[in-house]
């Protein structure tokens, strides 16, 4: 149970990066290592149940990771292009 | 003890890598540069890639470090060379009290999470040996390529689509049209009016390198010898990495006196300073006026799609960049 | 008894006639003149009307139509007057063509565009035409939740004349009017749902007959009352919550001014007499004594504080508040007579009130200061000596004032009267207390005619006298103003029919209401 | 012809209303419509009185129904008229005199441009007048006087471009109204115990009442009183009755000093069965009227302005009657008596000092008049008769009537008798003094101003007058009521007179059963006497010696009563001011506090509005932080529910 007490550190600290860093790379950072806590968890889960399944999802999680990642990049760079900033306080466009 | 960590060894490890995975994460939080960031994060998956193959998981654990460590990372890495260089987080936060209330928060979580993990009660272990009976990358693919070959499926398109828009967004549509010289001098001209950007209408000063020494973080030397700090490339600027030509041989060091200059000897520098300042302004008044009546002449046949960053002093590294461009 | 549905017709016609002036860009040209006609068309059918009633049971509700509207929720249009109803309908009625005749100017030609003038004098016409139809349909309303609806629609009317016609401040002051009546309505409308889920359901659940005296148990009758009692107090206006009356007013056209408190207020005190005591007749008499109290308090609040009012209009307004005080008082000090009192002192008070911002109103048009609606117009102290000026306006203004000081032998005597004498049986007290009003009456209302009638006229109203600037009342003014002061006289010497039409549910309700 | 009584009000009324509603157009034949009006209704009057006196005594009281007034189920109010000797005395008084002051302002009115105005309100003022003493029930009797009420306000304020006429009119009117207040708690406190407010039936209730001075009672007769004083200026209200003085002399003739004042006295004494039965209530009653005979006999001394001078007289004498009508059944009929007599030479006089001022230029002041005598001589003739008959000066009228109250008053047992005869014996000669003060002031002695400016010497403060006699129109009627003043209290003592013809209402009285304290011939003496030694002081003063024409500053009760005995000072600083305050205060705070909850709540609701805002800042992360913090505070809740 070491093994989940540890991913819950880890999933605490990629929150509290998205949370308090403004460079959008390191937030998107901190949502990685969230992603990778939780696969620590599915593995582990995986081993105490006996069963491949927690790995297999653990697997996907990782390829969609992968898309996601590609994908967020790509756009923080096009915004980087359009505002000359990664802050992610800039882009408060969801302000009402 | 927990029957899910099996031998001593693996205890042992565990022990080992666990902290030193929340430090390396911890600098995700606090290093100021986001190099430093990457690379802590970095090191936490590999660290991951360890536990991986310690849960009975080294399929996973390879896909870890190929997937992660070997693509994504690196992709970040390459973005932050892109564009994060100087995206250090600024020292005043927007927020005020967000980055306290969140660790405040994050406190929270973890002691939530913990306690209920603490308390909750698990089955023991069953362990994977009949599950990876014959090698777990096997039993894995049995799982991939048969229940959930669907899924598999739709996450290929999802990639291949992940691909596509990636190219899409990165793609630069000519946003203006390329910027000729003219328009470029005429922007610095405004910038100089403006009194922003470099100071400077000439094509920039190169570093050092022609002068004593090849390197480009050496700054050039005017005739009275003193360093120019914008001969240095930006970038060196910014990372602090230019040096101070005194700090080399005396040959410098006489240049920096100016000793081989011409009669007259270098004049004091309150005279200096005078006499600088009456040539700028001088030069300043005549610029002034010509970009006045080039403003009045072309004014609206030259769309100005950068009336917003003129006013940034980013605005000054892209003329010089752009210095650069003319100048190899 | 003819089988034509008057009620309807009564509702329908004016409704009807609005949007048609909406619409129909031709006749914003004619638009006064259309009002006028359609108004005076609506009370010559009221007329016809009242010859159908039957006065000797007047307690019972007659003219009366039901149909389903809504029956899956027991809603139906039920529509019908007893006595008090048929009264209040005809005073409705009869104001609007008198209010459209004295508002003639209430949108000036000053505005340099004249279809626009057109447009916005179509909008004032039509919207008083359709408040007309609603004022029928809430005093004729036989079901909780139609009577609630028009209760609430009315307000749209009324909110688009203060705040499209008017002074400067006329937008706050309609905000304002809106957002106090709405918040007395929405406390009605959780009463209305409860009572009716107390009620017996069914297609006519809501049909007010059904309803009375359903609730069983005390504690709920009583919350019920409060949430109905809320509202009607809010409208009423009584102290505590009268001050967006001043308001308004100060800011309204005189005839708005004139319907908003000549009508629609009399639709609070209505709704004390047809919802309030016959629906909860127990939460009624346990409640009675607070109200009363507050009645008195509003009563002399009212007076005291309209001595010290600088603006005409809000004077008139506070002078209401005190009125208001008498007929709440009336209603709930438990006597027969003070009911009838108070019923009849709901017409009262509407003639004088319609004489008082009606002439108040052509004053202000005088003024030589600013707008006719211009708070400068509007000051007690920039007037005097009016009555040698205009004479008869003057006479007029008396003649109505007194009316509303209840002078005998003008309407507004008897309602005062009955109450007053009424109130002592119940509690002599309060009956002494009351009558302090008739001397504080006498103070505001003759201080406000000396202010600004007696003495000598300021020099640059005598030369616009002279010049023939300022003249007294023209024609039409004087026209739109005798009906008022005819009735204001007939009924102080013959007030018998009126009464013979309230007594007999001053009867009922004392018998069953509060006692 | 009793049936067709209404006609006398209708009549005034109707032409009242017509020469207003007719305006400017009826100016040229208004005032001669509404003279002949008045004079018609006297002529209804007239007729119906002989019809009554043909009756037998029994049948003399009638009750006239003339329709359902207000028809209220519990208390149905019908508008009827009661005829009887009380009723008939005033609507002779009313209309009779009423028609003399019609006629008399043809000539006093003549150069103003509202006379018809003018008489349309005298024509509204008998109307009520009539109306107040021929009904049948407070609730109509109660019409009436307000009636007058509003009568008196037009009159007084007829010139009120002048503003300070515009405020006399408007305190009498608010003063009539405290008075008005405690006639209609007496109205309530009436229908509350007999459920009923006509006479009729009050009198039958009261007569089955066992108890005699029931606190009811008590405080309807002091509710009555308290209205009786509001109409006749009887202290504490009566400070409005100087400055209604304001008006145009006519209505200070006939309103305020001949008829309307004197409805107070009317009322009590139509209210005989209530007071009789709570002596409490006389004893006040009585208490008043002789306050306000020594008050207002005071306030008469000290003035210089003509009128003004009279009104005190007019209160001092309208207190003799309330006292006498405190008396019981033995002063009623006394009270009425002189009643009559005082309508008649107080409206002479009052008419004489109108004429006066008609000569002088309308010069109120006393201290400019002087040796008017060969001036005016019908007028200084009538005005003399009306000064004998004040005085109560045999035999002219006045000494039939006073010295019949002040009999009355030594009637009765313990301290009582001793106290209020002796008030109005002192009463009687203090009238004997202020009246011929203002006789010779005005009449004798030396003329205290000139007829040509050439005349006056440096700072000299005579006025210029052209003083002369007033045209027939204005004496004829002075002539009549001179006349009335010189015979009427022979004539009404004739027989058993008034006394025997006001029996029906106030009820058989043996005097001989109720003898005086002191013999009659002495009281006559001694009054004689007294209103004798009250004639040399003033010739003494005001008739020997030259008048200053500056008054001189006066003992400290001589300032007093020129200002009214501070009863002015009084109502201002005890109710007046605090009322001003009272309001202002109100007025304020329904502003600041009333209003202002109401503001503060809606602003606080805005004020919350903005600060949720802030919340709403776009920036990823605040929200961000929300989720997580919603997430931890689910989860916490969550863990701790569960265990």
């Amino acid at each position: 149970m070491h093994y989940l007490v540890l991913s819950s550190i880890l999933f605490t600290i990629g929150a509290v990066t998205v949370l308090t860093r403004r460079n959008a790379i390191l937030a998107f950072m901190g949502v990685e290592l969230m992603l990778n806590s939780c696969n620590l968890a599915l593995v582990t889960f995986s081993r105490v149940h006996g069963q491949l399944t927690g790995q297999v999802m653990a697997f996907y999680v990782m390829v969609v990771a992968a898309a996601e990642v590609v994908v967020g990049l790509a756009i923080i760079v096009s915004i980087y292009r359009a505002r000359r900033t990664v802050s992610v306080d800039e882009p408060s466009l969801l302000k009402g | 003890m927990d029957s899910v960590v099996g031998t001593g060894g693996e205890v042992a490890i565990f022990w080992i890598i666990a902290p030193l995975m929340v430090i390396a994460a911890l600098a995700l939080l606090f290093a100021r540069k986001p190099v430093h960031a990457a690379v802590g994060l970095i090191f936490v998956m590999i660290g991951m890639a360890f536990l991986y193959t310690m849960l009975e998981a080294p399929f996973l654990g390879v896909a870890q470090v190929v997937v992660y460590t070997g693509a994504i990372m690196i992709l970040f890495v390459f973005v932050l060379m892109l564009v994060g260089v100087d995206a250090a987080d600024a020292a005043v936060d927007t927020l005020k009290a967000q980055r306290w209330v969140a660790y405040v928060l994050g406190a929270g979580l973890v002691a939530v999470l913990a306690g209920v993990i603490v308390t909750a009660t698990l089955p023991d272990a069953v362990g994977l040996e009949v599950a990876n009976a014959n090698t777990n990358p096997a039993g894995v693919a049995h799982v991939i390529f048969g229940a959930t070959v669907f899924t598999l499926e739709l996450v290929g398109v999802l990639l291949i689509v992940a691909a596509l828009s990636a190219i899409t967004l990165t793609h630069r549509e000519a946003l203006q049209q390329a910027r000729n010289q003219k328009a470029t001098v005429r922007l610095r001209q405004r910038a100089y009016a403006r009194g922003e950007g470099s100071q400077v209408l000439t094509p920039m000063p190169a570093p050092g390198v022609y002068a004593e020494h090849n390197a480009a973080d050496v700054p050039a030397l005017d005739p009275y010898g003193r360093p120019i700090d914008i001969s240095v490339p930006r970038v060196l600027r910014i990372r602090g990495q230019e040096l101070d030509p005194a700090s080399f041989d005396g040959h410098v060091a006489q240049i920096a006196e100016g000793r081989y200059l011409s009669r007259p000897p270098a004049p004091t520098p309150e005279q200096s300073a005078a006499a600088l300042a009456a040539e700028a302004d001088l030069e300043r008044a005549v610029v002034t006026e010509t970009v006045e009546d080039m403003l009045a002449e072309e004014r609206g046949d030259l769309p100005e799609p950068e009336s917003d960053h003129e006013s940034e002093p980013t605005d000054d590294g892209r003329s010089d960049l752009e210095e650069k461009g003319d100048r190899s | 008894m003819s089988t034509l549905p008057w009620i309807t017709v009564l509702i329908a016609l004016p409704i009807i006639a609005a949007a048609l002036l909406w619409f129909v860009p031709a006749l914003h040209k004619v638009a006064r003149a259309y009002g006028l006609v359609v108004s005076l068309v609506v009370v010559a059918i009221a007329v016809a009307m009242a010859t159908q009633f039957d006065v000797a049971d007047a307690a019972r509700v007659q003219l009366t139509q039901t149909a389903p509207w809504i029956p899956a929720m027991g809603v139906s249009y039920a529509v019908g007057v007893n006595g008090l109803g048929l009264v209040m309908v005809l005073l409705a009625v009869g104001l609007v063509p008198v209010v459209i005749a004295s508002d003639w100017r209430a949108v000036p030609d000053d505005d340099a565009d004249p279809a626009l003038v057109a447009r916005r004098r179509a909008t004032f016409i039509a919207l008083l035409l359709s408040l007309t139809g609603l004022m029928v349909a809430v005093f004729a309303a036989r079901d909780l939740f139609l009577f609630y609806v028009v209760f609430e629609v009315m307000l749209l009317p009324v909110y688009f004349l203060i705040g499209m016609f008017g002074g400067p401040n006329r937008r706050a002051a309609a905000v304002k009017f809106l957002l106090y009546s709405l918040a007395g309505g929405l406390v009605m409308l959780v009463g209305v749902v409860v009572t009716f889920l107390n009620g017996p359901g069914g297609e006519q659940g809501f049909l007010i007959d059904n309803l009375a005296g359903v609730i069983a148990d005390p504690t709920m009758e009583k919350w019920l009352f409060v949430a109905f009692f809320v509202a009607f107090a809010v409208k009423a206006p009584m102290w505590p919550v009268h001050t967006w009356l001043p308001d308004a007013t100060a800011q309204a056209t005189p005839g708005t001014s004139t319907l908003l408190v000549g009508v629609l207020d009399k639709v609070g005190t209505f709704g004390m007499l047809a919802l309030c005591l016959p629906l909860f007749p127990n939460a009624s008499r346990w409640a009675a004594p607070v109200i009363v109290v507050l009645a008195i308090v509003s009563l002399l609040y009212g007076a005291l504080v309209a001595i010290g009012q600088q603006d005409l209009m809000r004077f008139i307004a506070f002078t209401s508040v005190s009125h208001f005080g008498f007929i709440v008082l009336g209603i709930f000090i438990g006597s027969q007579v003070a009911l009838t009192g108070a019923m009849f002192y709901m017409l009262a008070h509407g003639l004088s009130i319609a004489g008082l911002f009606l002439l108040g109103g052509f004053l202000t048009e005088r003024s030589l200061e600013g707008g006719p609606t211009s708070p400068q117009a509007r000051r007690i102290a920039a007037w005097g000596g009016m009555q040698k000026v205009t004479p008869i306006l003057a006479g007029l203004f008396l003649v109505s004032g007194l009316a509303s000081v209840a002078l005998p032998g003008l309407s507004g005597f008897v309602g005062e009267y009955l109450v007053l004498i009424g109130s002592f049986p119940e509690s002599i007290a309060a009956g002494v207390v009351a009558t302090l009003g008739v001397v504080l009456a006498a103070v505001y209302f003759l201080l406000v005619y000396q202010k600004v009638f007696t003495g000598q006229p300021s020099e640059e109203i005598a030369q616009a006298a002279e010049s023939g600037r300022i003249t007294d009342l023209s024609a039409r003014e004087r026209w739109a103003m005798v009906p008022v002061v005819a009735a204001m006289l007939i009924l102080g010497f013959v007030p018998g029919p009126v009464l013979d039409l309230l007594t007999p549910i001053s009867q009922v309700l004392a018998m069953g209401g509060a006692q | 012809m009793i049936e067709y009584s209404w006609l006398a009000i209708a009549v005034p009324l109707a032409s009242s209303g017509l020469l207003l509603l007719l305006g400017r157009r009826s100016n040229a034949w208004g005032h001669l419509l509404a003279t002949v009006a008045s004079a018609a209704s006297f002529v209804v009057g007239l007729l119906v009185l002989l019809e009554v006196m043909g009756r037998p005594v029994a049948e003399r009281v009638i009750d006239v129904p003339l329709y359902d007034w207000l028809p209220a189920g519990d208390l149905s109010v019908e508008a009827g008229l009661r005829i009887d000797p009380l009723s008939l005395t005033f609507v002779m008084l009313i209309t009779f005199v009423g028609t003399l002051i019609h006629v008399y302002s043809i000539g006093y009115m003549a150069h103003d441009r509202a006379r018809r105005r003018f008489f349309a309100y005298l024509n509204l003022f008998v109307a009520a007048m009539l109306v107040l003493v021929m009904a049948d029930s407070y609730a109509l009797l109660f019409v009436g006087w307000e009636g007058v009420g509003l009568a008196s306000y037009l009159l007084i304020g007829f010139w009120n471009f002048h503003t300070p006429n515009a405020v006399a009119a408007k305190k009498a009117f608010v003063m009539n109204r405290v008075g008005d207040m405690g006639l209609i708690v007496a109205m309530g406190l009436l229908f509350a115990t007999f459920g009923s407010v006509s006479f009729a039936d009050v009198d039958a209730g009261v007569a089955a009442l066992s108890t005699v001075n029931s606190p009811m009672l008590i405080a309807t007769g002091l509710m009555l009183l308290l209205g009786a004083c509001g109409k006749s200026a009887q202290v504490p209200l009566q400070a409005w009755l100087g400055d209604a003085m304001a008006g145009p002399t006519p209505v200070s003739a006939l309103i305020h000093a001949a008829t309307m004042v004197t409805a107070g006295v009317y009322l009590i004494v139509r209210s005989a069965s209530i007071f009789d039965a709570a002596p409490t209530a006389q004893l006040v009653v009585v208490v008043i009227g002789a306050v306000t005979l020594l008050f207002g006999a005071g306030v008469a001394c000290a003035k210089d302005d003509i009128k003004k001078s009279l009104a005190g007289s007019t209160m001092s004498q309208i207190g003799y009657m309330v006292l006498a009508a405190g008396l019981g059944p033995i002063g009623y009929a006394f009270a009425i008596f002189h009643l009559v007599t005082h309508g008649f030479f107080k409206a002479g006089l009052f008419l004489g000092a109108g004429s006066v001022m008609h000569g002088m230029g309308d010069d109120v002041d006393m201290r400019r008049y002087g040796a008017l005598r060969k001036f005016m001589v019908v007028t200084w003739l009538t005005f003399g008769a009306g000064w004998l008959a004040i005085m109560g000066v045999p035999p002219f009228a006045g000494f039939y009537s006073k010295d019949k109250i002040i009999e009355a008053a030594f009637v009765g047992s313990g301290w009582q008798p001793w106290v209020l005869g002796t008030v109005t014996l002192v009463g009687a000669g203090i009238t004997a003094f202020y009246m011929s003060r203002m006789f010779f002031m005005t009449f004798t002695g030396k003329a205290r101003w000139v007829d040509n400016a050439d005349l006056l010497g440096p700072d000299d403060r005579r006025p210029v007058r052209h003083p002369h006699e007033s045209p027939a129109v204005m004496t004829i009627p002075m002539i009549v009521l001179a006349i009335g003043a010189v015979t009427l209290g022979f004539l009404l003592s004739l027989g058993d007179g008034i006394v025997g013809w006001l029996e029906p209402v106030t009820g058989h009285v043996d005097h001989e059963a109720h003898p005086p304290v002191l013999p009659v011939p002495v009281i006559m003496g001694v009054s004689l006497a007294l209103v004798a030694v009250g004639i040399l002081l003033a010739w003494r003063q005001y008739g020997r010696n030259p008048v200053p024409i500056t008054p001189p500053t006066g003992s400290v009760l001589t300032r007093a009563a020129r200002q009214d005995f501070y009863g002015d000072a009084v109502n201002e600083a005890v109710f007046q001011r605090p009322g001003q305050d009272l309001s202002r205060t109100l007025v304020y705070a329904d502003t600041a506090v009333v209003d202002g909850a109401i503001r503060g709540a809606a602003e606080g609701t805005v004020g919350l509005g903005q600060a949720l805002r802030k919340l709403q800042n776009g920036m990823v992360r605040s929200y961000g932080l929300m989720i997580l913090g919603g997430f931890v505070l689910i989860a916490v809740v969550l863990h701790f529910v569960r265990m």
